[in-house]
């Protein structure tokens, strides 16, 4: 028995961020900024290294002396928690210093409520990892949904904000049922609710059928999933950047978890059918989101759509793992499952860090829409820099982290033929197509928005007084960055450490196939089938660049003139003849005409005061959600009506029922 | 001993204030009388929790685990109430809204009130019961015909009529019980006393206790508010002053569902079947189906959060029908948070009312702004009461829905339906009422927030550690009831 | 990894870079004679180039840093991907480091810079090219992964080294699957190297120029640059195109005597490729923006379905 | 001479079924509370009756009560409250009153064969009337269900209460003592308060008819 233990330490730190949430109940502005978010971050280290330990070490277990009678809180602490801990701690790092600077001048009312909700939003997500059983699971879940909805709602005199909070706590709640149930099939019956019992429990196919649907749907209206994304796209918006950055990078993980949790943990064996469907609704969740981030004229919405892209990729992954592990395919489970991991690790980093600068903007010239922003580059320099770097990871480029991911995913896609299912051979192909095209979108939608920010000229005056970005947000975003970098250049040490998760899903790692032929190349399978070295690959360019620099300096007399750029002899250009970010979205628009319901009203030539307003709305709404509400109204309409006011009635309710109990027993 | 004072001192009480109810002390009386109350009730509970169950009065008094907890409910709902409404009807008075006589008839019929409950909850003696439930129904009727407005009359008038009718099948049914059990136990007082029936519950004949259950379900059930009885409810709470609304959803329903449990424990043990469990189940999920959509309706705040009631009722009434160890513990737990969440939400709404002037939520706006005591009262009571966590509420419905999704599968999609739906018609309009741009005028006296932010945290407590000894009490009383 | 194969990897990175302006040189000659002009000569590139080097270099006033990189990045990126295609001899010790997906990246960052430097001085011709070039690409992207992916699914593999093995050295199959990749392939490289019919590189038409439109404002070496890395752009696709559909010939792992025999080859196929490129610019007519996502996506579904007869016929 | 009393108890029990009728077609206040007062005055008989033939001694005092409280007082009270609020007009009901006789006769039918089985196995001489008694609470409550007027509706609530009673002496020789006046004690309270209530609602409506008592509802 050692003196401390990983779980010690997660424990500590939650703790930690609990009480640094109530002491900002008390604690002046001043304090609030210059301690307690400094502690958080520290807080979040603590729990990455923790977490980093625990990947290596046994699993631990322990009991609260909380909780229900028969249920006090289980805490569980196995590889995976570690893992997705990990996740939280490291990418919490970077968004809670980013905070020091961004709430600078928040009044003291806001911040301090906003200190609580933001670390128990962060203690609530760690618990949501190391729970054990669906009491205390349910509760950090719930709690998460709660202090996150009070995150989004923070600056609430704006009816839209509400509207947001509104949608997004109701679709989080209406999930969190379907959660519950999906627990109340697993449980064996005699009210014992704790995960060990869960795992014993033997399901008939269809039960366990029905608890997978559950739990698909339940974390799936937390994930974004189609079609319960609709909150996503209001929701994520509306918070404050760094609230945004850890919903998006952090929380949407959480349904990960849940996912994998149930699927591969709880329920001990999948049906390959199970893996289809999430394959299918993974593809649709990517084209989907990456087609509406294409088409955005908000740079958070923008962001948002590509979250729910990125959440689609995962769940994809989630599916050839659970289709592979069905068919006793473990080398591929694992991979697939490697592939998951990987990118929800990566996606928690790029978001992270894009959410953050996006706020910075916001923060620097109070514009969210693409429309009036452009040219920062020149205003913020440091800033443009590591937005660089995240867009281009997310845009899934080489050498950075986005790629390595994508890369190992359609390594397992062609892998994948020889299953004894023959459509599904058939069906992979296609999948594998429809990934690249969303992954190649991806790339449309980041040069949209890092070229509508940071490049060209600005579009509207105010922007020319935008300050560039202070020391703490600095820090907090090269954290981030660097993640970024670091994962993408030494992907079999990240591999190494995710091997404990997959062995403990699937049975099977990646690790050993993964390294043989040393740290520089990676290799899943075999060397001669895949290989790819980051490093090398970025070192090569990197000579050539410097190659070339040199060469040409040497050879050519650098001489270098300024001067306005060309206006083909169209004198008077403006900024406002640059291409907006709605023409941007031009092309998509028009290819994919069909998924969106476009709404515009386009000025006449005639028009004195010329004005153009176009958007694009999402048809599942109209097409889902709408008809739903309608129900309810007609329902509870037709309800309304028993509730007549006339006490005639109502006698002959009571009559009548009693009458017709009494004829029943009869 | 204690058993005579927790009811002597409520009736002496309602005695006094008959005669200085319109004093100025007046509502410190009535708290002075309702703290008497809740020590004797606290004194008797810790009693029976030691020695277990006692009877007193050769067995006309009877109290066991489950009554005894429902009694130190009622009691401490009953003191928490009387202190809120300390300010509130200082407010209303101010507000020229009541007439001295009103507040004394208000504070006479509030003790007589709490008297009755306990009355009904300790008698060993099913008639005693079924008095007991009559009375309250008639001091309720003069407490929500207080204003003596169109409204309130109405209300009144209604509630009356219906719950005098129901409780007149409910009397029909105790005679039917009566008339099976005087084979076994002899004609006199002893056939009718519960403790007697309990013990020969086996052989009480099946036709005439199917029936009796059917004249009891329907007769209490009115008071529970199970629809389709339960259209008296949403009138009788938003047209009475706040307190009442208060003290009938969190004790008066509860004390009603208790008559109807203990009739179940007879015919359960005459029938051997799950038939009124079946019928009860039917009626609990019907009630929450039923609310949820009512709830989407509303425009007055206490009618919403009246027909809120309803639903919990009926969820409560599943529960138990459900029966076994987990459910019916969790049929407890959820009565207990209920009146604490429900309560505590009706004094929040009470002061807000009191500041916007109006009941109508379209014209309560940004309380959090104004007062934010009331504002995050409401807002934290109105999430715990729609089952969020780490709220009392949500402990219960987990085991409930996790329970009905175990056992009764084909209820959970109502459920879910019922939850999501009741959970988008309440929280869109407190959201509304609480965030947002502000109206609403001071108030003359200080609200009283205490009681609020007690009930609350007993809640919170009740969703995250429940004591062991308290633990250990629900079982007992599940035991009982089984 | 031998010192032979380093000098083997030397000689081909240093090769690339000379000869892709005389590719480029070639095929604009081809197309010369195919038009009846004598045309400039194939060494006309290099002249260009030199030229370029030589004049001063004009800078718009907003160009940021960015801009001024990106000629230099992108340059290093396609000599990166025409250097690591197996075309003389298999055994390139660094072409492990990249297979056909993160080839089809290093494209997909090429383009992704080149465009946002487009977008950098914020003329509106820039912004508009830049769109279109995303366009064209996303478009293309996927369609160039299929065609690998039904290579990579015959041969089990996704690094080119053992693609170009198993297709030049096990014996010899007919593989209808690769006859649709061909054709795709084909498609793309038009679509990815600005040729007719989805571009023109020899107009500055705003109505239909996408590439043009996004050097407009390089100048002098920023401009040399750019033109040398579509140079190496051309040839990294003709070779890639040419280790995939016609790799016999290319020399086996440490098969020294092969050597020469496959420098041979690889310049006849060279010659070959860059003749029939021009013919087919010639005989197709530039087509409209908005037919280009229909060209694409013809391209794209070829290569699905080649795949998809890959799974069905298993040939 | 026991069979006798039952005979005397089996008519007095249709007596009171036919009462219920009588209520369940008068159109009349007033005759409406004399029936009323009639029906308590068969109930006491018919209690004394019970009590006399079982020799239950605690009868006699229910009998007392029900003479007193449902012969005398009540009625006394209602003929003050018509007087004073001077509501001597026809009742006119919900429907017409040949349908509401074919209800009830569908009532009585269902009550009857909903307590034969129990009246098998009734102790007392009074077999059957159990049936009687559920058939007039059955036919009270369809009176408060079609009558349209205030105090009708609550002579049929107290009429409901007298059917129960003839059903818990007839079926059981009567509750325990402590019981009835608990039960006497909330009807008289009952019927003080809605003597107020008609006041209240008389100067807030000025008027018994109920169809202004329908503002409160989901609309």
């Amino acid at each position: 028995m050692s003196a401390v233990t990983p779980l010690d330490l997660l424990g500590a730190s939650i703790l930690g961020w609990m009480a640094l949430g109530l002491g900002g109940l008390f604690a002046p502005r001043r304090a609030i900024l210059a301690l307690i978010f400094p502690a958080g971050a520290a807080a979040a280290l603590l729990v990455a290294g923790a977490a980093l330990w625990a990947l290596g070490a046994p699993a631990e277990t322990a009991v609260l002396p909380l909780g229900l009678p028969d249920l006090p809180f289980h805490l569980h602490l196995d590889t995976l928690s570690a893992f997705f801990l990990l996740l939280l701690g490291a990418t919490t790092v970077g968004i809670s210093v980013f905070s020091i600077g961004y709430f600078r001048d928040m009044d003291r009312a806001t911040l301090s409520l906003l200190c609580l909700e933001y670390h128990f939003f962060l203690a609530a997500m760690a618990l949501v990892f190391l729970a054990d059983d669906a009491y205390l699971f349910m509760v950090a879940w719930e709690t998460m949904a709660l202090s996150s909805y009070f995150l989004v709602t923070t600056d609430h005199h704006v009816p839209e904000i509400r509207r947001a909070g509104f949608l997004y706590l109701l679709v989080a709640h209406v999930g969190a049922i379907a959660i519950l149930m999906c627990f109340g099939v697993m449980q064996g019956g005699h009210g014992d609710y704790t995960f060990a019992t869960m795992r014993d429990a033997h399901l008939t196919s269809f039960w366990a059928s029905v608890t997978f649907l559950l739990a698909l749907f339940g974390f799936g209206a937390k994930a974004g999933i189609l079609p319960l994304h609709i909150w996503l796209p209001e929701a994520h918006p509306a918070a404050p950047s760094p609230v945004s950055a850890m919903m998006s990078g952090i929380m949407l993980k959480t349904a990960v978890y849940g996912i994998l949790r149930v699927t591969f943990d709880l329920l001990g064996s999948q049906q390959w059918w199970w893996g289809t469907v999430a394959l299918t609704l993974g593809l649709l969740t990517a084209l989907f989101g990456v087609m509406f981030a294409a088409v955005q004229t908000d740079m958070k919405r923008l962001l948002a759509y590509s979250s729910i892209e990125n959440i689609g990729i995962i769940l994809v992954g989630i599916g050839l793992a659970v289709t592979f592990h069905a068919f006793h395919k473990d080398a591929l489970a694992a991979l697939a499952l490697t592939a998951t991991l990987y990118h929800a690790l990566n996606h928690a980093f790029m978001k992270g860090l894009l959410f953050l600068g996006t706020g910075s903007v916001l923060h620097a010239t109070g514009e969210r829409n693409l429309a009036k922003l452009g040219g920062l580059i020149h205003r913020m320099p440091k800033l443009a820099l590591l937005v660089l770097v995240g867009s281009l990871a997310i845009a899934g480029l080489p050498p950075l982290n986005g790629f390595v991911s994508e890369w190992l995913l359609l390594q397992a896609f062609l892998l994948s033929p020889g299953l004894p299912q023959s459509y599904l051979n058939m069906l992979i192909p296609v999948a594998a197509a429809a990934l690249v095209l969303a992954a190649a979108l991806a790339g449309y939608v980041m040069v949209k928005f890092y070229g509508i920010i940071f490049l060209g000229q600005p579009r509207d005056e105010k922007i020319a007084a935008a300050h560039d970005i202070g020391v703490w947000e600095r820090i907090g975003l090269t954290w981030l960055a660097l993640g970024c970098i670091l994962l993408g250049l030494f992907p079999v040490f990240v591999i190494l450490h995710i091997d404990p998760v997959a062995q403990l899903l699937v049975g099977h790692t990646l690790g050993s196939s993964a390294a043989q032929t040393g740290w520089l190349m990676l290799t899943p399978i075999l060397p001669e089938r895949a290989s790819y070295s980051p490093l090398v690959l970025f070192l090569i360019i990197a000579v050539g660049i410097f190659f070339t620099l040199f060469a040409v300096k040497k050879f050519y007399h650098g001489r270098l003139r300024r001067g306005p750029a060309w206006d083909c002899g169209f004198p008077e250009q403006t900024a406002r003849m640059q291409d907006s970010a709605e023409g941007f979205g031009q092309p998509i628009r028009q290819i994919f005409e069909l998924f969106f319901g476009i709404v515009r009203e386009v000025p006449s030539p005639f028009d004195k005061k010329p004005h153009y307003h176009g958007e694009t709305r999402d048809r599942l709404w109209d097409l889902v959600y709408l008809p739903i509400a309608r129900l309810t109204e007609t329902l509870s309409a037709l309800v309304g009506r028993l509730q007549h006011g006339r006490i005639h009635i109502y006698l002959l309710y009571s009559f009548v029922t009693l009458l017709a109990l009494l004829a029943f027993i009869r | 001993m204690e058993i005579l004072w927790t009811l002597a001192i409520p009736l002496i009480g309602g005695l006094l204030l008959a005669l200085f109810g319109g004093r100025r002390f007046a509502p410190e009386l009535n708290s002075a009388m309702s703290l008497g109350t809740f020590v004797a009730a606290a004194a008797l509970t810790v009693r029976v929790i030691t020695d277990g169950p006692i009877t007193a009065l050769n067995e006309q008094f009877f109290v066991d685990s489950f009554n005894v907890f429902l009694v130190a409910l009622t009691a401490l709902v009953g003191l928490t109430t009387s202190l809120f409404s300390r300010p509130y009807m200082r407010i209303e008075q101010h507000h020229g809204k009541l007439s001295v006589n009103m507040l004394r008839l208000y504070h006479s019929m509030y003790q007589l009130f709490t008297f009755t409950m306990l009355l009904a909850l300790l008698t060993n003696n099913l008639g005693i019961m079924w008095v007991a439930m009559e009375a309250a129904t008639l001091t309720t009727v003069l407490l929500v015909s207080l204003y003596r407005t169109p409204a309130s009359l109405e209300a009144a008038w209604k509630y009356f009529i219906l719950c005098g009718v129901g409780i007149a099948q409910a009397l029909f049914g105790t005679i039917l019980v009566y008339f099976a059990a005087e084979k076994l136990l002899g004609a006199g007082g002893n056939a009718l006393l519960w403790t007697h029936l309990d013990s020969v519950k086996a052989h009480l004949e099946p036709t005439v206790l199917s029936l009796a259950f059917v004249f009891l379900l329907v007769g209490y059930g009115t008071k529970v508010g199970l629809a389709p009885l339960h259209n008296w409810l949403p009138d009788a709470h938003a047209e009475g002053p706040t307190p009442v609304s208060a003290v009938l959803s969190g004790l008066l329903l509860n004390v009603a569902l208790y008559a109807v449990m203990r009739s179940k424990v007879l015919v359960d043990g005459a029938l051997g079947s799950h038939f009124a469990g079946d019928l009860m189940m039917g009626f609990g999920l019907l009630s929450v189906v039923m609310a949820a959509f009512f709830l989407s309706r509303q425009k007055d705040v206490k009618r919403m959060f009246a027909y809120s009631s309803i639903e919990h009722m009926g969820l409560m009434t599943f529960a138990f029908g459900m029966g076994g160890p987990v459910a019916t513990f969790a049929g407890m737990l959820h009565m207990t948070v209920h009146s604490l969440t429900k309560s505590a939400i009706f004094f929040a709404v009470g002061h807000a009312t009191q500041k916007a002037g109006t009941q109508l939520m379209e014209n309560i706006r940004g309380l959090i702004k104004t007062s934010p005591t009331i504002g995050w009262g409401l807002v934290i009571g109105s999430l715990a009461i729609l089952g969020m966590p780490p709220f009392g509420v949500f402990a219960s419905e987990f085991m409930i829905i996790t329970t009905a999704m175990h056992t009764y599968p084909w209820t959970t999609p109502f459920l879910l339906t019922a939850l999501g739906v009741a959970f988008a018609a309440i929280f869109s309009r407190v959201q509304t009422m609480v965030f947002g741009e502000t109206v609403g005028q001071r108030l003359p006296h200080p609200p009283a927030l205490v009681p609020v932010f007690v009930h609350l945290g007993l809640v919170l407590l009740l969703g995250l550690y429940i004591p062991p000894y308290l633990a250990v009490w629900y079982r007992q009383a599940a035991a009982l009831i089984g | 990894m031998t010192i032979s194969a380093v000098l083997l990897q030397l000689f081909q990175d240093t090769l690339v870079v000379l000869i892709a302006p005389l590719l480029l040189g070639w095929v604009n000659q081809c197309r010369a004679w195919l038009q009846n002009r004598s045309g400039a000569g194939v060494l006309q590139p290099y002249r260009n180039l030199a030229k370029l080097f030589h004049k001063d270099a004009a800078l718009a006033n907003n160009a940021s840093p960015l801009f001024r990189a990106t000629p230099y990045i992108l340059f290093a990126a396609m000599w990166l991907a025409a250097a690591l295609v197996p075309v003389i001899a298999t055994d390139l010790p660094l072409s492990p480091a990249v297979d056909v997906i993160a080839l089809v990246g290093i494209f997909a960052l090429a383009r992704v810079f080149i465009s946002l430097a487009a977008m950098d001085i914020g003329t509106s011709f820039g912004t508009l090219g830049a769109r279109r070039e995303m366009l064209v690409g996303f478009l293309a992207e996927p369609a160039l992964l299929m065609v690998f992916f039904t290579a990579s699914i015959i041969s089990q593999s996704t690094s080119l080294i053992t693609i170009v093995e198993t297709l030049a050295h096990k014996q010899f199959v007919l593989y209808p699957s690769l006859a649709f990749a061909a054709v795709a392939f084909v498609m793309v490289l038009l679509a990815e190297n600005a040729r007719i019919p989805v571009d023109n590189p020899s107009t500055h038409l705003e109505l239909t120029m996408i590439h043009e439109a996004m050097i407009l404002e390089y100048s002098a070496r920023h401009l040399a640059l750019v033109e040398w890395a579509s140079a190496l752009k051309l040839l990294a696709y003709t070779t890639i195109g040419i280790a995939l559909f016609l790799p016999w010939g290319i020399a086996e792992a440490g098969d020294w005597g092969a050597l020469p025999l496959a420098l041979v080859a690889l310049f006849v196929k060279l010659t070959a490729a860059g003749a029939s490129l021009a013919l087919l610019e010639t005989i197709s007519a530039k087509m409209r923006i908005f037919r280009v996502p229909e060209f694409m996506g013809t391209a794209f579904l070829l290569a699905v379905l080649g795949m998809l007869i890959r799974f069905l016929l298993g040939s | 001479m026991t069979n006798l009393f039952g005979q005397l108890i089996n008519l007095f029990a249709a007596l009171l079924l036919l009462i219920a009728f009588a209520m369940l077609s008068q159109r009349r206040v007033l005759s409406l509370i004399n029936l009323f007062a009639f029906q308590g005055l068969v109930l006491s008989v018919s209690t004394a009756i019970v009590a006399w033939s079982s020799s239950q001694h605690h009868l006699y005092y229910s009998a007392a009560l029900t003479l007193l409280l449902k012969v005398l007082v009540l009625p006394w009270i209602l003929h003050r409250l018509i007087r004073r609020l001077n509501v001597k007009w026809d009742v006119e009901t919900m429907f017409n009153i040949p349908t509401t006789m074919l209800v009830g006769i569908a009532l009585v039918v269902f009550a009857f064969n909903l307590a034969a089985p129990i009246s098998q196995m009734a102790g007392t001489i009074t077999k059957g009337t159990l049936g009687i008694a559920m058939a007039s609470v059955l036919l009270s409550f369809l009176m408060m269900i079609t009558r349209s007027k205030a105090v009708p509706q609550v002579i049929g609530f107290l009429a409901m209460e007298n059917g129960l009673f003839f059903a818990a002496t007839s079926a059981t020789y009567g509750m325990p003592m402590v019981v009835e006046l608990g039960i006497a004690l909330d009807v008289l309270v009952g019927m003080f308060i809605l003597g107020i209530f008609f006041f209240q609602i008389r100067e807030t409506f000025d008027s018994l008819d109920l169809k202004h008592m329908e503002k409160l509802k989901e609309e």
